[in-house]
């Protein structure tokens, strides 16, 4: 699957996308987010507050309950700020 | 019901006039325009540049205006947003939206903007007048003003 | 703060542009226009004319426009009114509202509105699609409107 | 003192404005419309239902208790309508 990142969690984690094929143990967006977390460094630092960070499931707003079977993309990003 | 995101800049009194264009049956318009502050807590502020999430921006915007039209009696409305870097008093973005009567059209634009604010995947990086760049905290006020819509 | 009675139209880009013109420190405009519909009460409109009472009217604008300043956080504001015959579609007023955020420009949009329709001498009367001319009703839910804010 | 009526309380009575000189027992603008009912038909009309009648002194919204000394211009107009 994909991986978006966006704003200061793309810098921090220092790419904007990855393919990943996390292990089958892996089953929900913040199992996911503990699974990059233990990847590397720069990982475990954007998700350092896991709670702060935001997630969207094919460009759905989704909890970190959702389950990521099948999903094509899923993107983290902090809290928006536009308008 | 329309959905624009764009780097340009847009004109009201034309989006407006667009929107009503052949229509006789239209009593109230509501415009809400975001303009670029030049301070922020204080601190002078030389530019912001606008993140957002191609794709996910514009079919959440479609889904905050569809909600807004299920909600509220609207004949009519629109979202611009822009994104790229902005400087002091430039237009941000404009929220119109038309109906019969008035109560309902100032009620669907402030809905608008309170879950454009909170859902629509935009992202804020100030510049200081020191040169630092910094992303802009999303604010709690928004949050509440989203939930009280319930 | 001004208030402006015409017969002519207004150009709501440049009203807006005119009051933001020179300022870094705005970050919302929110604007009410209302357009003369053609029917009422399910029967066809073929005009309208805005009587007035000159003088009185431009006292309580200003009247109704200082209250606002006192109860909102306004950077600027503007009213402009027609009167004379209009013709469906045709715009009869314009509110706009300047703040640093956005609640508070709409909230004193709304209240500027709420008060001009029931405190502001101007009476409508329409003249129906036979011909025959009658003074609109004043409506009980803009009494209500201007009650709630106390 | 110089009375003006707008609307349809101007077209019942027939005249934009009028001067009146109120006897001295008429001291309040509900007085001063009973005593404009009292002397023609048309203003009998006009004031049919008093209660609907909104009162201005000198360019100000009054109750029909107000006082009229001292005022130099009372209208008489129905509810507005603008907007």
């Amino acid at each position: 699957m994909k991986l978006r990142y966006f704003a200061w969690v793309r810098e921090r984690i220092g790419r904007s996308e990855e393919e990943v094929e996390p292990p089958a143990a892996v089953t929900t967006a913040g199992e996911l987010v503990l699974w990059l977390k233990s990847r590397d460094e720069r990982s475990d630092y954007a998700f350092e507050r896991p709670e702060v960070v935001r997630i969207a499931i094919d460009q759905l707003h989704v909890k970190p309950d959702a389950r990521i079977a099948g999903a094509r993309e899923i993107a983290f990003f902090p809290p928006m700020t536009g308008g | 019901m329309s959905v624009r995101l764009q780097t340009q800049d847009f004109d009201i009194g034309a989006e407006i006039d667009r929107l009503v264009a052949g229509r006789t049956d239209v009593g109230a318009v509501v415009t809400f325009t975001g303009l670029v502050r030049d301070t922020a807590k204080g601190e002078k502020i030389l530019d912001m540049t606008l993140d957002h999430y191609p794709g996910m921006c514009e079919a959440e915007l479609e889904r905050i205006e569809q909600e807004a039209h299920r909600r509220f009696s609207l004949q009519g409305s629109l979202i611009v947003h822009r994104y790229g870097t902005l400087f002091a008093a430039d237009r941000i973005v404009l929220v119109v939206t038309l109906s019969e009567h008035r109560h309902e059209a100032f009620a669907a634009a402030e809905f608008l903007m309170d879950f454009l604010k909170t859902r629509a995947p935009f992202w804020k990086r100030e510049t200081g007048a020191d040169g630092s760049g910094h992303w802009v905290d999303a604010r709690e006020a928004d949050d509440e003003a989203t939930g009280r819509w319930g």
